[in-house]
């Protein structure tokens, strides 16, 4: 797919959409959770930002590497594990790696759903960032199994997580702390479905600009 | 939002400096992190107790730091719970060779940061070990969901298992009588208004002026329902009751915990404490001690929790033993 | 109106009847009346200590009677002070046969109220005095005035005379320790909200939502003037500094107490704490004990204050004594 | 000027009087003071109204004193202890008299307001109740000395006990709670004030039916 400064674009590309939907993601999170997730969320990549420098060079392991081990140790909440341990498990696909094909990011996908399901104890359905990233994963894998290249792969997948953005609205809460208000969660959009869907967006947007 | 602060994003790095000037005779804070530990941490042949999440719960968790109570408190960020490297400092900061028990609320972020941190200790060889408070009635608690919440009976789960661990028992002993005190330990929790994360600067939720909202959490995430406001009494027979209706307390003896979730006066929290009494009695459940104050609070949230731990011969004498640390103190 | 009550005028006796519910190892009640005293009153041999005044101020003043601090509280209505009668009563239940002392607030209603009580007592040949508590700075001292009031200060008074007695000094003596603790305590509060009495239903005061109101005493009363709100720190600053300025402290050692009134949560009691000590430090006075949380409140109003006492060695000697009661215990 | 059926007439109004005020006079003492004056008030003369009974065939100095314990003993506050006093003091004058006249109407005035002064350490200026019972007792003691009746008497007292609630707010409060506020008790007027107007009003009701 590319090398490691496409990577290193794209991880600050992420940064700026997370910071700046701090807001957002916040109050998203007011409403059926603590009024924290943009907070946790724009703390870590901020954290990640000052990195940047530090990365440049770096393979795509070591790079995502360093971002999980900052998700982990600056964010907390329940975000900070689950999205630290999603990166962290991409990372050991491509460890060493300074250039990436269509079957790393696959698998790095796939890896990275497998520990936040590991971790989190949880399932699509649950009303959790789940329901965006499984659909996303889906999605992509289909489209590059459909010959699509990267760009239209990626551009799928975020569809695909803001569907299941969407989808989390109709939906109750079975995981995180959302799933403390029964019923009253229906109607309300996942806040960690809605950042992992702009953590695609930002993707998708890099591919788009190279 | 009006709040005595300097800005949303000091708040608990000037609370834990506010703290240990507060307390210095009590409690020290580890070097580069948000943990507060006993004045005379690591005690040697004592196991260790950790406890901690996020902050805004004061005086929990650094508040209950001392003698006969807990070892170390790591505190997150406001409702966020610290990340598994700051509990892993706590871990490292207390040990005395004896082990360290972590006392975790069961929510979902506390369980996850709270066993990586275990998992690095371990990989250290610290013997660590884990108990999950989930006092909270409000909710089923059914294998399908996240299962109860951790709410203010973990205080009373810190009383016991603190002077578990302060009479010598080790690490397994010690985490028995955890589980067992977790085991015996029901809450249930409501409030009049939201509280306003400092750095959210909205308050948790809407509530109209004649509402309460019942079951809800220490987070100020909605509880489980609305109601029209009542009486005290009223409110102490809802939330009592379905207390009791999860334990088989006929005849047995209790520990009460009035709580108050911060921004409550002490005159309705003994207004509610006076209910209860007049509740358990009629039932036939003796109160063998009784804690009003605010424990365990959500911030400036205005309401209360009530817990029952009950008791055997056993957890009465954890119960009397000494305790001494900021916020809770018996001879 | 948002209270967890049962009734604008039952909340002083249903309060009272919850406390001694909470705390029957510490206080009971004196028959037909609203006065708490200690368990083992009358205690012989020992100057007994009154205070009291209006409810609503919780844990003060009843909260405080036990071991080393007050023998009765008497309380009033919410903000009102108690009749003469009712002091009286709680006069008669712990005289111990050495004199009663009578720490007032100075308000016009407690003064007037509690000297008719002393009148009472001794017509029927019981030793009373009174001392007359007022640390609030917040008011010119003149004497075409009342007065400054008495605030939160209260409860270091409370805490040293307490001690005195308990050593078992005279009623004379008891009375001189409690006018120098006096003359050396100043103190002085600010809120950002309102206070709601029960039976008014209204605010105390109208408030905007970027105003802060300074100067205020503990009855809801408007303070001196009004600003807009202001951070943790410029708040401190302007507290402490109306404090020291009337008082001498350079290389002088002090308590300090922060206050909060009820509706503040701890958080930012200790926000507060921290720049306390920062400016007491840069202002070369050596802080010797600190006390941080809810002693001296006015229902739920969120507000703090801040008060000092200037220690000499004798004062020191009693501010560390033992005290064991249900809201301050120290061993 | 009556027989004492007359006076329970009267302390019977009053306490209808100040009960019917309670609300009025708590919002006047919410702005200057601690928002209980009506509530005391009216505890102490509900209580006083429970004792009416008991009062019957009771001479003047009897009844007052009644009135006067009764409000020491129930109402708290500043309140209690100086109107209590004034009832005491009141009563002194009359002690054992079934009849009084316009001397002992003058006398107990003056009494009582020489008791409230004492216990209350204040004067005319103050902006405390005997900005009201100050100029109420000189114009009834003027009248009297011009040959007044009573009735004419104590209508003259009320006015000049209005004018002086309408002169507390112009001043600064010196006593009592309101003193706390300095400037800004200026522009309000004095609950105190305000029920004693009311307790000198329910006299010239009574006066004007018999
Ligand atoms: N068990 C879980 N598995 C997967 N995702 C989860 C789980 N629990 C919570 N989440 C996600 O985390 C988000 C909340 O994150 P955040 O607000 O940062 O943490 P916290 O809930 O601790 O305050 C939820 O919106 C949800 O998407
Ligand atoms: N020293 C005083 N002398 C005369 N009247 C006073 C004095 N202090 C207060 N008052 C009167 O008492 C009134 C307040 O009574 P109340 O509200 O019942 O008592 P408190 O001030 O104790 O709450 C004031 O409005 C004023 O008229
Ligand atoms: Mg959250
Ligand atoms: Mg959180
Ligand atoms: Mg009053
Ligand atoms: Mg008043």
């Amino acid at each position: 797919m590319g090398d490691t400064s496409l990577l290193l674009e794209i991880v600050k590309n992420m940064s700026k959409n997370i910071i700046e939907s701090k807001e957002l993601l916040t109050e998203l999170d007011r409403v059926i959770g603590d009024s924290d997730h943009g907070i946790n969320m724009a703390k870590g990549f901020s954290a990640i930002n000052d990195k940047l420098e530090e990365m440049e060079g770096k393979d795509w392991g070591c790079i995502l590497k360093t971002v999980a081990m900052t998700l982990i140790s600056t964010v907390g909440g329940a975000s900070g594990p689950l999205y630290g341990t999603g990166f962290l498990r991409a990372a050991t696909v491509v460890e060493g790696k300074k250039e990436i094909d269509k079957d790393d990011v696959v698998n790095m996908f796939d890896e990275a759903i497998k520990g936040i399901k590991m971790r989190g104890k949880s399932n699509r359905g649950d009303k959790t960032m789940l329901d965006a990233l499984i659909p996303a994963y889906e999605a992509l894998k289909l489209a590059y199994e459909e010959g699509q290249n990267s760009l239209k792969a990626f551009k799928r997948a975020e569809e695909s997580a803001l569907e299941g953005v969407e989808y989390t609205k109709t939906i109750i809460a079975k995981k995180g702390r959302a799933s403390y208000l029964g019923e009253r969660s229906l109607g309300h959009q996942d806040p960690g479905a809605t950042s992992s869907y702009i953590i695609i967006k930002s993707i998708t947007e890099i591919l788009e600009k190279n | 939002m009006k709040k005595i602060i300097n800005g949303s994003d000091k708040v608990v790095e000037e609370m834990l400096q506010g703290m240990v000037k507060a307390h210095p005779e009590f409690i020290k804070r580890v070097e580069n992190s948000n943990v507060l530990i006993r004045k005379d941490s690591p005690v040697k042949g004592k196991v260790a107790l950790i406890s901690g999440g996020g902050s805004g719960h004061e005086p929990s968790h650094g508040g209950f730091v001392g003698l006969g109570m807990l070892d170390g408190a790591v505190a997150g960020e406001v409702f966020t719970s610290p990340t598994p490297e700051e509990v892993y400092k706590g871990i490292k900061a207390v040990n005395g060779g004896k082990g360290v028990l972590l006392i975790i609320k069961n929510y979902t972020g506390d369980v996850m940061n709270f066993e990586m941190a275990a998992e690095m200790a371990e990989m250290e060889g610290i013997k660590v070990e884990k108990v999950v408070v989930n006092d909270d009635v409000a909710m089923e608690d059914s294998t399908y969901t996240v299962g109860r919440r951790g709410i203010a009976g973990t205080v009373l789960v810190h009383k016991i298992t603190g002077a578990a661990a302060e009479r010598g028992l080790d690490l397994l002993e010690v985490k028995r009588v955890a589980e067992k005190a977790i085991e015996n330990t029901r809450s249930m929790g409501m409030s009049l208004t939201p509280c306003v994360v400092p750095a959210a600067g909205k308050p948790s939720f809407e509530i109209g002026e004649d509402e309460m909202e019942i079951g809800l959490g220490i987070h100020g995430e909605p509880g489980t329902h609305k109601e029209k406001i009542k009486t005290a009494n009223k409110i102490t027979t809802i939330l009592l009751d379905k207390i009791i209706k999860d334990m088989k307390l006929k005849n047995k003896e209790v520990a009460v915990l009035v709580n108050g979730l911060g921004g409550t006066p002490l005159m309705e929290l003994y207004i509610v404490n006076r209910e209860v009494h007049r509740i358990l009695e009629d039932q036939g459940i003796k109160v063998y001690k009784t804690i009003v104050g605010n424990y365990m609070t959500s911030l400036e949230m205005a309401g209360i929790s009530i817990s029952l731990l009950e008791l055997d011969e056993e957890l009465k004498g954890f119960l009397d033993d000494r305790a001494y640390t900021p916020a809770f103190r018996q001879i």
